[in-house]
């Protein structure tokens, strides 16, 4: 079976939705002329013409409140923000207006409205437009809000989040937009709130998502030399969150470590494991483990941008004294 | 030969053989240099005059020592801008409609209709203003009293695909789009068959099927949500303007000018109305805004404004209607309106009202009162007798009371329902 | 001794303050002629004019940059926000201007700023105006998030966030500015990062902050009459929070609760579970408990806002299980 | 009498007598009914048709009809912004300086001392390009190259108290302000010894020492945070304007109107500069801005705008030195510049740049070239030769190679300094 690249997917999959509902259009900086700044929409103006493939100004506050007025109207708006750091910059109408209003109005007005684009680290990029915003918006009640890590997840979760008549946050990551990957086509839908597992194993869980992902599949290789059969968590939805699988997975494994590049500090890691805690902690052996990104803004040096972040080996080292 | 100055003029535009150059290019027509210098001796004719004085300028000379190159309506801050409207120029301008236009304007049902509206959304906000002085309702709570001459001036005309939106100041436009005042109540009391399910209570109303797209809490933020609006009818081709209600204190949040720039780039069929009722909340507009003609504040971003007095409903009726016509037909793109109105009340039911004084109110009570002026209107001009618009008013109060009344009666919602409606749960599936 | 609002004692620090410095000035939305929304500033536009109490128009982004830009050359704001739920306006600035700045700068600019306002729910006034920001901000590197219950909290830690050559997060909360309250003399300072134990105990740990607190006295008086003897946390910094405190206690008591009124996931005591299982999982006898804000937007109704906050009765019989 | 339609205008305005009374507004002189009514047969004078037709727009009547009453010079467009203009007019323009202007008002070593800065430069930003292509430099890196006028024509008179902020393509602010090239190599390189420790990389370089404020990577966010600057100033005391420069796409950003209103209504000491280099990223103004005058931005909000050629450094030298004295000792407030420029190079090293042709960018570097421009100058006016520049510019490039290659020997910053300066552990004791 042939490969493709995670931005391909994600172009693929709005192309094909789009194709699918006229009401659907996507808008955002650079998305359109000049084909995304990171490419994810090559081609989609060509297809789909100025009207579905909006180029904004550079407003996000303004342009994300004018794509949930229109999805109150009864479009199905999916806005590209280059990267979710701008997004900082239109939060209040994400929250306040779109996760909000189905509530407050009763059930009157829903937001069927998808934000993505690429968030957490680049690659040296330093830290403003470093920012990893997965804990901050699966906070939040009426978000829905999808990590993928692969092109499985990527095309799966992203047909769920067009189709959801909620507002989804869809968290990309740039880092992984080259990576190419099989798609499986046994999953060609993937239902919101379910986690995947990835590995099968017995003797620890390994939760991620996103990116933390590649570490974790790696941790889990190297571990495995070490004769440890790790189990491997994608999270895939961070909210709502899946505690049925991570439950499921520890009561196997009864040790559990979670990698996120995220802070640490009521980071999505402090969230699983107090699910873990509140659930199941009488099947806990040992303490369960976090790796998170240090607790410090994203440093230039490629020396130390690398030290804050998690990585493999010092993972594999404490996994092994608890094992 | 006078000595106007005008030999020195001439030379410092650097001779009459220039200068004739120069003034061709404001005219089609011939002018040829002995003309020109011919006003060395015989002074500039006053048809030249402001040509002159504009070259002057452009060049930089101090044009306050030739003060007779300008005419009776002209100042030198003319020249300046005419001088430097390069592409656009902005005819933002104030309205107005004497009262014989409205009397031979407009149809004496709609009169009545707006008189009616305003009644009851008065009576409504002072039923509301009571209960909450109860205590039977919480949070904050805004009324509109004063304003109601702007939402019944423009629903007067206003057709049910048109759309609405503004702040938490939101009860009249539910009033006015048609909502039974018991829904109302029942939110705004916390009750059962509250029109938000008690969810959202006096900031947050919403009449869907009326296109009333809410009541929203944050200041500024139904700016780009309005616009979206407009962006999703344009998009649909839908024949709909998109009314989007503000303050004048919202006026100076950055969204607003984000949106103000999207809807004239991409000609979004909408009329913001700025509801300046002179405060936003204790700070005058004099202390929050370096520009005080709010109407002017899309002029930047290529919008065109007009003042009106939100005061006078029958010229917010008969102006507005064409400026909407102009949206909704012949796609003029967007439209700023400022619309000078007053509260009587405090900002929210909690605002003790220092910042400004009772006289202040109370004159405003009594000249520019929007239901007095239209009442007047009505007596005048025999549409009703006051007898009749008296017994309208205890029908309107008694409508009320029995509206608020029945709500009391009703129970608090079911708990179950604390859950529900935090996510939409069905799928689009096409 | 007299007792003094949270209200006043929060007006008489900013004024002492103020008197000693000439730098630090006061801006925020209505904070001058009006008095401030919830006349915590009242009488200092009478006292220092009109220079340093500065009525800002609505536009939270502008002036909360304007304040950071300030700051960045030599004054030390305090900017009030009338709720923290319109920062979410500047948020951009709080994190991307203020917090990293310092980081970014290689230690060349700092921003000696104070945000402060109400934080979290009042009473009634819905969703878009009942948010906690508490777990938000204390995500972030660089900023110190402050959380105080009472009026020596409020006076304490308010000098110390002014006197700080950082930008604080001082999250208030409208429920409490009524409550009136002796000051302690002897904590005239407080350090930032350090929890108080406001009641000894030996048989659980309840942990809160903020109006939480109230609901973890109540917990506590309820339980007493039960004969379990709880210990009760302030946490009162946010961040950096005070591991020491929390792990000492738990050592003791061996069981512990922890209560917020903000939403669980990813919130303040899925950080301090995780904080607690990570150091002295083996101390605990039974699984930590949190109790959250429901996860939904809040309510307007008197019986569901009411619902949708975490109540002392129910805690008591959680604790009384575990006990 | 000639049938000019005079005597229908005078009557549509209500007759002799109400005109008088209108026109009087317009002028202290004593102007009598006779003389008006004097006009229905005899015309109206060319003296008073502006006057008149301003009567006639007020009044909502069809000018058009009527056009012998405007003189060359006067367009309906000038007279309706000239009636609206009620309180303020924004007398925005552009500014121009004619090279005799410029010869005989610039000091030759200015002249020189803004040439050497602009090489200084274009030599270290091509030299960091190079290092980019190498792979030496990682994440966004924008370079300054073709906008170099726009800081030198400024750094050649302000002074050293003035403080200045910018975006992320900043490399240019801190030459102009004299940090050593190595520093800015070493961070660029994420060395030790960076300007900001190897922390904040390309896009944020500061210089507190010499008041460059950064180096920002928000868009927009650099307005308010220098309306802050110049805020402290007032408030200190000190005399000292604050330069925030921002780009053609970040002037659509909310904030920098919420900055605007606050910066006119507290007066405060800034000159906002918009680097207009006619894109933001891929986007063209015209995309990007309904209203594409940027200079006018300004105006909604009470401030005054002028455009200016950002090609040429010495007009920018000259012109806005006196607008920056008025702010420095008049105290005139905010004030607005759109400087239009152009960069050569792609948005950052990462832009495919196919948003505009290859032939747009060759036009540009050969008619408008800043360094170019200059260098013309300095010879044609015999400050230097021909042969002196040349030398010059070797110089500089040694300078700049020098200094690169010393900061590529330098190693990676200490490992120990992760975790410095999160925050500032120094306590402000008072
Ligand atoms: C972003 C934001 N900031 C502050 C507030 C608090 N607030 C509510 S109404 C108001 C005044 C608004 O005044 P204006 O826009 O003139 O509307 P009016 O109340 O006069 O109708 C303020 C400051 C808010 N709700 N949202
Ligand atoms: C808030 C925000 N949105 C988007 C971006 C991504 N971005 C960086 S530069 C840029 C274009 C800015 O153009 P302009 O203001 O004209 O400045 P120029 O790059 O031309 O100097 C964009 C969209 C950003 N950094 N910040
Ligand atoms: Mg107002
Ligand atoms: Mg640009």
């Amino acid at each position: 079976m042939n490969s493709i690249s995670v931005r391909e997917i994600i172009r693929d999959t709005i192309a094909e939705e789009m194709r699918l509902d006229p009401k659907i259009f996507l808008l955002g900086e650079e998305v359109g002329e000049y084909q995304g700044a990171y490419k994810v929409s090559q081609g989609l103006l060509d297809e789909f013409g100025s009207k579905r493939v909006v180029d904004t100004p550079i407003t996000e506050a303004g342009f994300t409140g004018l794509a949930i007025g229109a999805a109150m109207n009864g479009l199905r708006p999916i806005v590209e923000f280059m990267t979710w750091n701008f997004a900082m910059q239109a939060i209040d109408h994400i929250i306040n207006s779109a996760a909000k209003t189905f509530y407050m109005s009763g059930g009157k007005i829903n937001i069927p409205i998808v934000f993505r684009g690429p968030n957490g680290i680049a690659s040296r990029v330093a830290a403003q437009h470093s920012q990893d915003y997965s804990s901050w918006y699966s906070h939040i009640p009426g978000l829905k809000v999808l990590s993928p890590y692969d092109v499985t997840d990527a095309s799966g979760l992203l047909k769920a989040a067009i189709k959801d008549n909620n507002p989804v946050i869809f968290l990309e990551h740039e880092l992984l937009y080259n990576e190419k990957f099989v798609l499986d086509s046994k999953e060609e839908t993937i239902s919101i709130g379910k986690a995947k597992v990835m590995k099968k194993g017995s003797d620890v869980t390994i939760i991620s998502y996103s990116r933390g992902l590649e570490i974790a599949i790696e941790t889990g290789k190297i571990l495995a030399q070490e004769n440890v059969d790790a189990e491997i968590l994608n999270l895939r939805t961070l909210k709502p969150i899946d505690k049925d699988t991570i439950i499921n997975s520890v009561k196997k494994t009864n040790k559990v470590v979670v990698i996120e590049e995220g802070w640490s500090q009521s980071g999505v890691a402090a969230e699983v494991i107090s699910i873990i805690v509140e659930n199941v902690f009488d099947y806990l052996d040992t303490e369960p483990l976090r790796f998170s990104g240090k607790d410090i803004p994203l440093p230039y040096a490629e020396n130390l941008e690398k030290l804050a972040l998690p990585s493999a080996n010092s993972i594999v080292k404490k996994c092994l004294e608890i094992c | 030969m006078i000595d106007n100055g005008h030999a020195d003029i001439i030379s410092k535009l650097g001779g009459g053989k220039k200068l004739t150059a120069r003034l061709k290019s404001f005219t089609e027509e011939n002018i040829n240099e002995k003309t020109v210098y011919s006003w060395v001796q015989q002074g500039i004719p006053d048809r030249w005059k402001i040509a002159v004085a504009r070259c002057l300028l452009e060049d930089n000379i101090e044009i306050t020592h030739y003060k007779d190159l300008l005419p009776p309506g002209m100042t030198i801050d003319n020249l300046t801008a005419a001088n430097n409207s390069i592409k656009i120029f902005s005819d933002s301008k104030v309205l107005k409609a004497s009262e014989k236009e409205i009397i031979s304007n407009v149809d004496k049902n709609i009169v009545l209709n707006i008189y009616k509206l305003m009644l009851k959304i008065r009576r409504f906000e002072e039923k509301v203003g009571q209960l909450y002085s109860m205590g039977l309702i919480g949070g904050f709570c805004h009324l509109y009293i004063g304003q109601e001459g702007v939402i019944a001036g423009i629903e007067s005309f206003a057709g049910s695909e048109d759309c609405f939106i503004t702040g938490y100041r939101c009860h009249a436009h539910m009033v006015s789009r048609g909502e039974p005042l018991l829904n109302i109540f029942c939110e705004l009391l916390g009750k059962k068959g509250g029109s938000s399910m008690a969810k959202g209570g006096s900031m947050h109303l919403f009449k869907s099927d009326k296109k009333f797209f809410g009541g929203h809490g944050i200041v500024g933020a139904q700016v780009p949500l309005g616009t979206g609006i407009a962006f999703s009818n344009k998009y649909l081709n839908k024949k709909a303007v998109t009314f989007c209600f503000f303050g004048d204190g919202a006026v100076n949040q950055g969204q607003v000018y984000e949106a103000f720039n999207m809807a004239a780039l991409w000609q979004l069929p909408i009329i913001y109305i700025i509801e300046n009722n002179q405060y936003g909340m204790g700070t005058s507009v004099e202390r929050a805004s370096a520009m005080t003609e709010l109407f002017r504040r899309g002029e930047s971003f290529g919008i065109k404004g007009y003042e009106i007095d939100g005061m006078d409903p029958l010229a917010v009726h008969l102006l507005l209607k064409k400026i909407y016509n102009q949206v909704l037909n012949e796609k003029t793109g967007p439209i700023l309106i400022e619309a000078k109105t007053y509260r009587y009340r405090g900002h929210s039911m909690s605002d003790p009202g220092k910042y400004r004084t009772r006289q202040e109110i109370q004159q405003t009570r009594e000249n520019r009162d929007p239901i007095e002026r239209v009442k007047s209107f009505l007596i005048e001009n025999k549409i009703k007798s006051e007898d009749n618009l008296k017994k309208l008013d205890l029908f309107i109060k008694e409508e009320v009371l029995n509206a608020s009344e029945e709500a009391r009666d009703i129970g608090l919602p079911d708990e179950n329902t604390l859950f529900k409606d935090v996510y939409d749960i069905n799928e689009n599936i096409k």
